[in-house]
């Protein structure tokens, strides 16, 4: 199996959890309240009070063969509002 | 008179606990207010300050005078976006110009209650319609914003997969819902609502929510203004990014601004209170709206510019010296009640 | 008459707020009240309605009539359960059976709250004990909710390993301390005993508690209210899983359930304040301590069955049409005090 | 050495820790305020007011032949209350 | 009399609520306050006591006997430290007895709330420049702290890569920043200068903060004190690792350090009231500003040991028994004023 | 690429941030609130009000070259003030 590891806006949250399971994955998992620093500069918690929040870390173990159809579905979203993926290797506990 | 009012100022309850936030963040301290208390806060200022306004939006009526100035309001946030537009592409690009110029022709809801508890203290009367005008300013600078950005974007190569439209044209659905069903604006406008509504047709749930609404409110706003303090000192280090055209926009645009509210005040005929009101309005930038929404519908802008501007300069400029100069500038101006 | 007090309702502050949460979701506003806020506001109403209630059952003292009113309320919630779950047993397996019954045996404090801030408004008197009733009526529905689960429960595989008993019988330890020490029936009852301690023993006391418990609580219950329209209108969205079976049930067990409540009330000769928060109680379901309870203690049950009826359907229906319902009904039988 | 990463409701992280310890495992991490999609639908933190909660993801790293007792201790755990396992490999920085 | 002033604490609703927090862990129940909602109801506390004794100092000015009780409490802060590390050297290893020092050394805010608010049901007065005592006790503390740890550690290996300094010496950029601009105490005291401020220049701000600072205090210390219940109770299980020694120490430590205080009180010749919270202040330990503070600069040291004698033990013991206790030496002692 | 986690006290994390961009590092991404058990016992958020606060997890994925200087910077303050860290294998998604 596969694990994909996306940290992007929290704003975007929503339609990157969409597009995952448009694109056939059975789960996900979501953790916000995320900070962290990137290609976009330094996001932290500090504006959380005006609804644009911090980034999410978005987790989602798939079947070798659903990969290529999450990162197809996942790609343009990160291009356009930033945002990074990345995979590695597990196996079901 | 004029320096004892900026003093006056300078020394309320409001202000001082935003330059204790201020301070701690360039003393090094390691005070914070973490997420999402801040947003408590926030939300409990527009629940009241929205009930409130619709309450007294429903003693005053709805009257000629009423929805003059309402629709001066709502021409000021077409007008300002434009006009700050055309200054900020004399150096920037089309995106991050909309995106600023948005935020300035939308308004602060914290710095008008900063405001009106100004206006509280100097005893100076003002009207609950002005919460009506502040409602209604958040929403449509946004969308002049959105629309400038894609008029002036270089047209992008077609996106391909994900997204649900590939067309490239204004996404008008996602523009209004981000603009009018943002969550704070939707929850002003619905207190608004509920305060008239109440007051119209149950006064006697008014009572009840007087300590909530109305005894609370001026130290929950310390508390927030704190946070805030901590926030947009924060923001000053984007500053040296944005550079010095954009460091001077952010605090001669304000004054400009309030300059231009003035003068629809003055052929209005707007009470001080409410001149000073809509001045503010005028001159305060959103950080709270605007952002939200501009990270959604133009991406391509960088938040870091708009949200300095407005927060880290702007929004300390109007609370600390704009406050009291406006009022200088309208007691000038406009005759006592 | 009766549509007057209906309308009176509708048009109060808390349900307002109420359907502003739900018009938010239904519209598609982004407004949310992140997490632990309303977790903040659920503890506080609690924490104040037991204080307040404790306090008055101090004045009132433990007469017959207190001794008799609270023990039939834990006797339907004993009864409720039972019947309920014959009902649902026609459609629903036993496990699912059991945590819905378990649900309608129980209480909804917010159903409550809204139903004295209604009387409060009709300026019609009720009596602190009635918090007693509430207070104990929540953990036994939720033992025969096991009961019933286990009962019905087709005998499981035995598991192995990680778990500290194998024997697969009822756990009762967990069971009673899910029902009994749960985090919002074990600080409801708390602050009850608190507040009759302090009104007993230093009443001095009681009036620095005022702003707090007292003056600060309809405005809070508005805020409260204002998350449970937004997230019972989410709730809504699982009602398709639940099917017709289950949307008749919720619509029509409370008023059959207020139903029986009003009999109990004639029967004891309550008064028609201490009437309409019996039938409350009878009528309500409860989407606090029952969920969390069934999710440790009956697994197999599907939680967005036992939510979605309780919070999306039965909650607003008791708030917005049952409590003025059921006051037109009382004053049809109770004779004004 | 193997890092196993267990996403399950709030309500039975406790339960899951004690298992994951009593396994021989020396540490653990949990983060809370987890949403997610799994096969038992969506789970959001709207009803956090009511103690139900949303999901934890617990992360452990064990030596490699302590994968078997945690995974047995914490199997039946899965299976009972619902949550889903994954291991991969991992190194001591 | 006696009994009567230790009842009259146990039966006030902060101690009650204190109590109804251990309760619940010590019976299993699964009550938390999750957090940052402690934070806020820690943040106002400090917010508000310090703006109310800002204001009160206003009105009593700072005449010689105001500094010296500032001075004599300043001193206390020091010198407790001192004579706790030799005491707990007898068992400990000096990172760990310097930083339980410290702990003892500093103060309490929630402690000293306590004590106002019994001295308030007392109906005993006390003056406004014991808050600033309160403030200027926290941090010298942490400094006797750190330079104790420093003088008897072994000095370590030179740690190389990644730390700015290599020099093993003491960072005091570092210790003075953690001392005094920890985000408690520079809230605290920012409030109490902003409340100095806007007492003495605009004395019209004062009523609208009173039902925020003032009006609200009582309910929030209750529920405050629930969560310190809570947590204090989960501190109790590290005490088994403390041992019988450092039990011993954080029972015996706060009656003496009272009893310093009492003989510096009847030397300053303080009021009854200004004596108990002198007493409390020297009693008390920090959980707040020193923990974090150790953390930082003394990390060999084990936070559960001077978490669990500080907050487990030392906090109960002043808050239940501790306050009336001292209270009663006062009254032997102290002249009625 | 290499996936790096760190998990240490929250009073740190802003020193470990500062270390891992000064090593090289492009991004990190952090999450607070983190419980959990390690050598220095369990760790819970009971004494957030005080600002002691609980975990934080971090998370950084680099280039294999840059795994040493990261690993470098950040080992001496996990052994100063507690903390794991562990690397796995990671690609872009
Ligand atoms: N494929 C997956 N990838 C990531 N997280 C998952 C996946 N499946 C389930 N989860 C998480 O595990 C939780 C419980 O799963 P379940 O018991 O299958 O409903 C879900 O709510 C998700 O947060
Ligand atoms: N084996 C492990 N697996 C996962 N997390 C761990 C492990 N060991 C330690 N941790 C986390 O790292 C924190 C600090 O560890 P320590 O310094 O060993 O107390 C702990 O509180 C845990 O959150
Ligand atoms: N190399 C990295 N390792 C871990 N997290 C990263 C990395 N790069 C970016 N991120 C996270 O992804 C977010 C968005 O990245 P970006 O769009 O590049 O600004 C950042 O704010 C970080 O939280
Ligand atoms: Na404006
Ligand atoms: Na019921
Ligand atoms: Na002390």
């Amino acid at each position: 199996m596969k694990r994909i590891d996306l940290i992007l806006s929290e704003r975007e949250v929503n339609r990157v959890c969409k597009a995952i399971t448009k694109a056939g994955a059975q789960g996900y998992s979501v953790m916000r309240h995320v900070t962290g620093l990137g290609l976009s500069g330094e996001i932290s918690e500090a504006m959380d009070f005006s609804g644009l929040g911090a980034n999410a870390h978005v987790i989602v173990f798939v079947d070798d063969d659903l990969l290529a159809a999450v990162g197809a579905a996942v790609r343009p979203l990160l291009k356009r509002y930033g945002g990074v993926g990345f995979v590695s290797t597990a196996e079901p506990l | 008179m004029q320096s004892s009012l900026v003093l006056q100022n300078l020394l309320s309850a409001p202000v001082l606990f935003f330059f204790l936030g201020i301070l701690g963040v360039l003393v090094g301290s390691d005070l914070e207010i973490p997420a999402p208390l801040p947003k408590l806060f926030s939300l409990y200022l527009l629940l009241a300050i929205g009930f409130k306004g619709g309450m007294e939006l429903a003693h005053s009526g709805l009257g000629s005078q009423v929805l003059l100035t309402i629709g001066a309001a709502v021409a000021m946030s077409l007008l300002v976006p434009l006009t700050s537009f055309l200054v900020l592409r004399l150096r920037l690009d089309g995106a991050n110009a909309a995106a600023i110029a948005a935020s300035y022709g939308s308004i602060s809801a914290v710095t008008f209650i900063t405001a009106e508890s100004f206006l509280n203290v100097l005893e100076v009367g003002f009207d609950g319609f002005m919460v009506a005008a502040l409602a209604l300013m958040e929403s449509p600078a946004i969308v002049v914003g959105v629309v400038l950005a894609k008029l002036s974007a270089v047209p992008e190569e077609s996106e391909s997969g994900g997204e649900q439209d590939g067309n490239g044209g204004l996404r008008w659905r996602e523009v209004l819902q981000e603009a009018f069903l943002n969550g704070s604006v939707y929850l002003l406008v619905g207190s608004l609502v509920i305060g008239w509504v109440v007051a119209t047709f149950s006064p006697a749930g008014l009572e009840k929510m007087d300590p909530f609404t109305e005894k609370l409110f001026y130290g929950a706003l310390c508390f927030f203004l704190l946070d805030m303090g901590i926030v947009a000192a924060q923001r000053l280090r984007d500053l040296q990014k944005a550079g010095a055209f954009l460091i001077g926009f952010s605090l001669l645009a304000p004054p400009l601004h309030a300059l231009a509210g003035l003068l629809v005040s003055v052929l209005l005929g707007l009470s001080q209170g409410n001149t000073l009101l809509f001045m503010v309005l005028c001159a305060s930038a959103s950080y709270i709206a605007v952002p939200a929404a501009m990270r959604m519908t133009v991406p391509q802008a960088n938040p870091s510019l708009y949200i300095s501007t407005a927060l880290g300069l702007t929004f300390p400029f109007n609370v600390v010296i704009g406050i009291p100069l406006y009022m200088v500038l309208t007691r000038q101006f406009i005759p006592v009640g």
